[in-house]
């Protein structure tokens, strides 16, 4: 069971990794703000949700685990807002 | 066990650290700005990998104290660009 | 693989801050200082300072970056100074070697250290039981080294009226800072409502912890102040004038309360800031929570600015 | 467990540098701010350093020189706030943050 649980948070961080690779592949390789800002947002729902389930079990108490998963809610609150209100002021400039 | 965290925290730091070349390229502020906001998520989710596994309960305070500021200096600068004002609502 | 953390922090932060230094466009220097902030809280960690990495974090994360980028957009376009020709090349030599043998004679004299390393570390852990606080940093702050503590709180508070004293004349009295533009069911509005809350009860929880374990007042004031801050931006609440007698009683208090429990030491124990035997938790509580109402508008409030509306009549 | 990072040691030393030698030539005094911040955060990471070698067993490091990081940097924050409203004053008033005596500007 343990081993089980412990593949699983590897393959959890692993592919947490790999989002941020993506994401910054995307940040340097799109090409306008608009694009840039989707790449960014997988990593942060995914790569840092992925990262955080997989730290779960890890964890240690409950207590911990609410902290780590706040930690989460609060990267994709953050996320979103700074994606809609950051495209607002892009979207206002002509594109470059 | 603490191997594979500590080297995905590595990792997750080098590929965000090679996203800022964006903030050197811009060529928008909004552009530079968000590579900060990558370099943001990076650190609370090396922060977490290489705090978490060693039993270091403060890395996820410090984690917490990350994340409730990550939209800050972007809400700075909306503000600030007059981005805000006059929104279609 | 420490080694290698270590080293990649390091050099990245070597970077970032020459980066913030020599960049061409202002924007760009003050992104990169924003990045180098971020990565000084990795550091902290990377060096065992928890309080301290909670510190930067609340600082160099969040206020620090919102007060450069909104000075900077401001400032833009329309500032000459950004466009003032840089010193010729055999000034700029001459600074880069002057900065070049300050930095090798810091660097010499920190591998000259003397070993083993002076640590007061065991002193304080020997004297911890009487202030009955389990944070070493905290028993610092507020035992061992309170005037620090103390002189601090009042150089806040002094930096503060500074910025005050720049208000126009004809501003005086008046709300603090410039009206904030602001759509009551806006995106920012929406954000300040969710953010804010949840802000309030990690600032308190950080405060709360860090008589045991790492944070405190210093923490939790900043992350109060930055949630302040953010529903101020919203437009949902205004700054209050500066001529009101509740903010001005609040600033002063948690100076005034340290001072007096001060002198009650003085008189009680016998030297100014000393606590009397069993009374040193209560008493160290007493200065925590008097202080963070101080801090939080302090931090908040430098960054508002100093009055710049006519008073309303 | 008490040797100092060499990285944490040798690092700072360069931001101080660095920092100094953007004080001494930039004409704006927005990037002169930063570049005193780059200076202020070296010696803060020195101090962090030299805190870290003071380990003692059981704690990681020399708690004295960490509390007065803290409220080092707390002062710090406030003063660069001052300067920033200093600057933005400047700017109000006289239209540009330039340092030069006025007609040689």
């Amino acid at each position: 069971m343990d081993a089980v649980v412990d593949f699983m948070s590897i393959v959890a961080i692993v592919a947490g990794a790999a989002f941020f690779a993506a994401g910054t592949i995307g940040l340097l390789r799109f090409p306008d703000t608009m694009t840039r800002l989707h790449a960014l947002t997988k990593a942060d729902n995914l790569g840092v949700g992925l990262v955080i389930l997989g730290l779960l079990p890890r964890a240690g108490s409950i207590t911990a685990g609410i902290k780590l998963l706040l930690v989460w809610l609060l990267v994709l609150f953050a996320g979103a807002i700074v994606s809609q209100l950051v495209g607002r002021v892009a979207s206002r400039e002509p594109p470059r | 066990m603490t191997f594979v965290p500590g080297a995905a925290a590595l990792f997750i730091l080098g590929m965000v650290a090679i996203g800022l070349l964006r903030a050197l390229r811009g060529p928008r502020d909004a552009d530079r700005l968000l590579s900060v906001q990558l370099l943001g998520t990076g650190a609370i989710a090396a922060l977490l990998l290489y705090g978490v596994p060693s039993g270091d309960a403060s890395a996820i305070d410090v984690a917490l104290t990350l994340a409730l500021l990550a939209a800050f200096a972007s809400i700075a600068f909306v503000k600030a660009a007059g981005g805000y004002d006059d929104e279609p609502s | 693989m420490i080694d290698a953390l270590n080293a990649g922090i390091a050099l990245l932060l070597l970077a970032l801050g020459a980066y913030a230094v020599m960049a061409k466009d202002v924007f760009a220097a003050l992104v990169g200082y924003i990045a180098y902030g971020l990565l000084l809280t990795l550091a902290w960690m990377q060096l065992r300072g928890p309080d301290v990495a909670l510190t930067e974090a609340a600082i160099g994360g969040g206020l620090t970056g919102a007060m450069l980028i909104a000075a900077a957009t401001r400032l833009r376009d329309r500032d000459a100074a950004a466009r003032a020709p840089m010193p010729g090349i055999g000034a700029r030599v001459l600074a880069a070697t002057l900065s070049a043998v300050v930095a090798s004679a810091v660097a010499w004299s920190v591998a000259s250290l003397p070993e083993p390393a002076a640590t007061l570390a065991p002193q304080t852990l020997a004297a911890m039981p009487a202030l009955e606080v389990g944070n070493p940093v905290t028993a610092v702050l507020l035992g061992f080294r309170a005037l620090d503590t103390l002189l601090e709180a009042i150089v806040v508070v002094l930096a503060l009226i500074g910025v005050w004293s720049l208000a126009p004349d004809k501003a005086w009295g008046g709300r603090l800072g410039r009206l904030q533009h602001a759509q009551p069911d806006g995106m920012l509005a929406y954000a300040a409502r969710i953010l804010a809350p949840i802000g309030i009860v990690i600032g308190m929880y950080i405060f709360w912890i860090g008589a045991d374990l790492p944070g405190g007042k210093f923490q939790g004031a900043t992350l109060l102040a930055a949630m302040w801050l953010l529903v101020w931006m919203a437009g949902l609440t205004d700054a209050p004038a500066v001529d009101r007698r509740w903010l001005r009683a609040m600033l002063v208090a948690g100076p005034l309360a340290f001072v007096a429990i001060g002198v009650f030491g003085a008189v009680q124990a016998g030297a100014f800031l000393a606590y009397p035997a069993g009374l040193a938790k209560p008493l160290i509580i007493v200065i925590e929570i008097a202080l963070m109402p101080t801090l939080t508008l302090v931090l908040a409030l430098v960054l508002v600015g100093p009055p710049l509306r006519e008073p309303e009549r | 467990m008490t040797a100092l990072p060499l990285w944490f040691a040798l690092v700072p030393a360069a931001l101080i540098g660095v920092g100094l030698y953007g004080i001494v030539v930039h004409p704006q005094p927005l990037r002169k701010l930063v570049s005193f911040n780059v200076v202020g955060s070296g010696a803060f990471l020195l101090f962090g350093a030299v805190a870290r070698r003071g380990a003692a067993v059981p704690l990681n490091g020399d708690p004295v020189p960490q509390a007065l990081l803290i409220t080092g940097i707390v002062v710090a924050f406030c003063a660069s706030a001052l300067a920033v409203m200093l600057i933005l004053q400047l700017h109000d008033r006289s239209g540009d943050t330039s340092l030069e005596p006025a007609g040689e500007a």
